[in-house]
């Protein structure tokens, strides 16, 4: 099969779907000649033109609005934000409206967008440009929240986004953009709401998520050579969250990891956490759930600052080996 | 662009609904102070000639985006009262199936995108109903709803530098009813009209009488046209007063009963009703039973929504998702 | 003791703050003669004057600035947000500034600001005037989040937000501006990030926040009546969260039950079952940690409705019955 | 107000300033170039006057909040430029421990609270300044750099109208460089300046030559003390370019090079420099020694930040809270 970049994958969906369907339109600060601030909509603008591929001012309260009115009135927009951080700026059109229309207005409306956005730390931009606020969403009744961690569930994964009728948020990660893998080029859709997983075991869960899953995977590779049979979760979904799949690995292993970048307070990993603590696999653990997340602070600048700040493969070695010594 | 006048049976037309929003304000604030109604509301007693004006200026297919002020636009854009009570009452059968309430009834098949608890939080909103229509090219106008105290707001800013650069069939609509909640307009803002914020957009803005609804109806017209026309967006401001606080907590404190009475004195509808029998298009008697007919419509509309079942508990999750 | 309203005790606070510190000021929208929207405000304007309970226009982002430049600059501001959902119009200057300007600046500047805001549903204002968010900014490093059940908490803790040199969300309930408590008269500041024991007992831990810690009072008084020993902690500050009083509790009685009134996913909940899942209590717990949360679903507007959304005391009755049997 | 122009000694230290500036720039850029930065920047090459114009016209107490593109204004507010560099390297001695980096340089000391990587981040930031200076009574005054295309932002429309109507000591500068990333200006809203939008405020408005540093500081004094006389805030647009991209990843597809050129060949370096020398208040070489002395300045900075020592990384996590 064909190897694309992450980035690719994500261009590849938007193509194909503003190919399939007139509805579907991009909007966003420099998508067009620019091609966004990491590429993704590269070519684009020459392909479709400027009324699909539209540049926007920087207004991101506005730009977001404007997904969502458009949504509701029959098109189907694809919103990019620059930087995951700059969605504050968007909360309240994103929250008290794209989120709550449908359910205000007793069904009576739908609001099918999809907000893309780059989110995570390790190129150095800092505080205000490193953001992984996935879990805001999460909380969230009403939305979506989508974040692939490889080129082939970016593809399929953002397909089905543009398909839902629902506001769906769908994060990417800058480190990932350029990661490559195997994607099929039909324009086949993974169904929202469905963990996969990435690799199978039986000694230990490490459910991870984004960037984390590469890491993960590749800390499972080595503790498999210290016979340590590690299974990787990726819930690819973050809401509606496919716990399922995650108990009933915990339930199978009696131990659980969890690995995310975002601050370890409140980021998916609580939730996760919670909701295995509060299954039937609470029964079958072995040890305490533990969580990987990132450290209590702002991102900083520094290079080995930034790199202390979120989890990196070592600490999910390490993390895996204390879980299995509890 | 010059517009035509209304003719006679429009402006009884909008003598009609002004009446029928009056009298649906009023059984209202009734049914609040009786307790009957649960949570809060906003009366628009004293504006109506803005809601009547301007939705009278729009097509049935036409987009309004409406305000937490929001029943008489609702009305205006040709809702059914019935159903808007039966909202207000949280009945199954309302508008929003009850979970909506005052402050957000929509009316979506009607036009009305909604009202809105957020000040200004329509207005983004209207950029892309504004952008859908231009790519759908299907020739409809959105107007949106907002107050003087939302003009302060940023949404405010972004949404109206959108609509002007891509020149979108949006007509921005100021209901400057001189306070934001306690906030006289002149403490909010420096200068001396809301109209006045339209040059930083290069848009054309306009401030009428919004105690006069043919002067809002003809403002409303033009601004419509143009939209229509592909000339883009305009903002109009009308210059209104509400009658009533605020909301159900408002003491009132920031203003005083002359000024509520000379306004009160200008009352939109006794004015197009004044000059409708002094133009001899309808008696003293007909007028009155306009009067009447549109109190009858709210007893009937209350009625309905009385006889109407509450939400079941079990359908609470139904609707968050498409 | 005085026996004061829960608004009446956020205003005395602010009064003796005012009183004692002319680096405080007040600033919000309509919190001058009309006393604020749930008039907590009352007659301070009279008192202090327009400059320091200062009216603003309805700008949500740039009154938060506004007490973020003023904080940074040596003041030491306390802003209304007049409904804890119109928050999502600050959010980019409380979290990409407020947050972290400290960080970011590698020590060299501080913001000693509060941010008070009413929360929470149960008046009948539906999905965009009942927010409870507050798990938003326990995520955010930087920011600390008090959330007071009493009168006393309230004065006591809103004291200590005002004397802290950090951003502070206060997060008051509008259910409890009319409840009414003791109340000392003298300015004791309540230390930030201690939880309390509201009720002592040996069977079941119930760690409730907000309005629901009346609510587990009021449960608890009928579980005892049936020979169950509750236990009822609030945690009072969501972040920093006092992990240490809620583990100890539940190693003592190996059952928990966590009551919020924010949608359960990614609410508070979450991340307080999670630090009991990931500590030494887990060795202790005799069932699985009972979350209960907010349903998923914006707040609806039919009084049935809007209370069937968040727990009711028969709720956490029933809740604790459960963890008893399992 | 009239103001009186900048006297020989003042120009000098402009021109002094702009060299400096521009060498930190061409450094910057350098060592980006080298893989020795991690992370992106914003350069400000060309817009050099903008900076020493308004920051020659403040007093040391004053304030300034700055942009993403900030090396200009922290050094023309006395930075100190070994403590920019170290912080540019990240190191634990920079102005922010390492913590912040480019987009984050502050000194706060100086009066430069900070870089903002959040386009009109600054802007309600400045409003408390102001408002804090009213209220502490001290005659401060602050200046709140921002983009054209911050301009576009709520948060821009919000602190005007605050600043306006508190009549605070708050100077907008906006640095309008033709683009925001890859929007021109034109297509971005429909006024043709900036400043056009002061009027909505009801504040006082002027565009000058961003690339005549006398203009600039002429326009600023005057702005400045009728801020510090309780004046109220102005807006003041300075029309100016980058030369460079607009961060490392940017090809600059939505721009010609004869345009760039044609900027270039406006140089506000240059022109000063021409100025001063055909007034003969420098000669050739005096003006040569000036632009080497800025050039040794900085070779000495970055020896400097180069010897000082990474943050630890057990020190993650301190400086969170206070
Ligand atoms: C973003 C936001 N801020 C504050 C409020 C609370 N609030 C509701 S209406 C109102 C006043 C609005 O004034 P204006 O826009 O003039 O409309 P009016 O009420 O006068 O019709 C305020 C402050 C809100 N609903 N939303
Ligand atoms: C809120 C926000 N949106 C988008 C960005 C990404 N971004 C950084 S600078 C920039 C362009 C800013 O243009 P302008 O204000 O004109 O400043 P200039 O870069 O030209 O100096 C953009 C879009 C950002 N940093 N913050
Ligand atoms: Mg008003
Ligand atoms: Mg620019």
């Amino acid at each position: 099969m064909r190897v694309l970049t992450y980035a690719e994958a994500v261009r590849e969906a938007l193509r194909q779907a503003l190919a399939d369907d007139e509805r579907v339109f991009l909007l966003g600060e420099d998508i067009g000649v620019y091609g966004g601030a990491f590429g993704v909509t590269e070519g684009l603008l020459t392909e479709f033109g400027p009324e699909r591929v539209r540049d926007t001012p920087i207004s991101e309260a506005a730009i977001t609005g404007c997904a969502i009115g458009a949504a509701v009135t029959g098109m189907r927009p694809v919103l990019e934000i620059q930087f995951m951080d700059f969605i504050t700026l968007a909360m309240e059109q994103l929250v008290l409206q794209a989120a709550k229309i449908r359910y205000m207005f007793g069904g009576t409306a739908r609001v099918p967008m999809v907000l893309r956005t780059p989110a995570g730390s390790g190129t150095g931009a800092a505080a205000q440009h490193s953001e992984s606020l996935e879990a805001w969403f999460a909380h969230v009744p009403g939305l979506k929240v989508v974040a692939p961690s490889s080129s082939a569930d970016a593809k399929g994964l953002l397909l089905a986004s543009i398909r839902d009728d629902n506001p769906v948020i769908f994060v990417e990660h800058k480190l990932l953009y350029r990661t490559r893998g195997e994607v099929p080029e039909a324009p086949v859709p993974i169904p929202l709401g469905v963990a996969e997983v990435k690799r199978a075991g039986d000694d230990v869960t490490v459910i991870a998520t984004s960037v984390m899953v590469p890491r993960a995977l590749a800390a499972a590779e080595r503790l498999a050579a210290d016979g340590v049979a590690v299974e990787v979760i990726d819930p690819r979904t973050l809401r509606p969250l496919d716990a399922e799949t995650l108990v009933a690995s915990a339930r199978k292993t009696g131990r659980v990891v969890v690995v995310y970048e975002a601050v370890k307070t409140l980021g998916i990993g609580a939730e996760i956490a919670a909701r295995i603590a509060e299954s039937e696999a609470f029964y079958h653990l072995r040890a305490p759930i533990v969580r990987l997340g990132g450290q209590e602070v702002p991102i900083p600048y520094n290079r080995r600052l930034e790199a202390a700040a979120v989890p990196q493969e070592d600490d999910i070695v390490e993390a895996v080996r204390q879980v299995m010594a509890a | 662009m010059r517009v035509a006048s209304p003719d006679l049976e429009q402006l009884v037309g909008m003598l009609r609904t002004m009446l029928l929003i009056r009298a649906f304000e009023e059984k209202a604030d009734e049914l609040f102070a009786l307790g009957r109604i649960h949570g809060t509301m906003h009366l628009s007693l004293g504006q109506e000639a803005v809601a009547v004006g301007v939705c009278a200026a729009l097509r049935a297919d036409d987009y309004i985006l409406s305000t937490h002020r929001g029943h008489g636009h609702c009305l205006a854009k040709g809702a059914d009262p019935r159903l808007m009570m039966a909202e207000f009452l949280g009945k199954e059968t309302g508008y929003c199936r009850g979970r909506g309430g005052s402050m957000h009834i929509a009316d979506v098949r009607g036009g009305n995108l909604g009202a809105n608890g957020i000040v200004a939080g329509g207005l983004p909103i209207a950029t892309g109903v504004g952008l859908s229509i231009q790519m759908r090219r299907t020739g409809q106008v959105c107007v949106a709803f907002f107050g003087d105290g939302a003009a302060n707001e940023g949404a405010f800013h972004e949404a109206l530098n959108l609509a002007a650069i891509w020149m979108l069939p949006v007509v921005f609509v100021c209901e400057n009813n001189q306070y934001a909640m306690s906030m006289p307009v002149r403490r909010a803002m420096r200068v001396e009209r809301v109209s006045d914020r339209a040059t930083a957009y290069g848009m054309p803005g306009a401030t009428v009488d919004g105690m006069d609804v043919v002067a809002v109806h003809e403002a409303a017209t033009s601004a419509v046209g143009r939209a229509r026309a592909g000339g883009g967006p305009t903002l109009l401001e009308c210059v209104t007063y509400r009658y009533r606080g605020h909301s159900k907590s408002d003491r009132q404190r920031y203003r005083g009963r002359d000024e509520v009475e000379a306004w009160r004195a200008r009352d939109p509808i006794a004015r197009l009703r004044a000059r409708l029998t002094a133009d001899g298009a309808l008696t003293e008697a007909e007028a009155d039973a306009l009067a009447a007919e549109a109190s009858a419509a709210i007893e009937d509309a209350l009625r309905f929504a009385e006889a109407q079942p509450e939400p079941d508990p079990a359908t609470l999750l139904q609707d968050v998702y498409a």
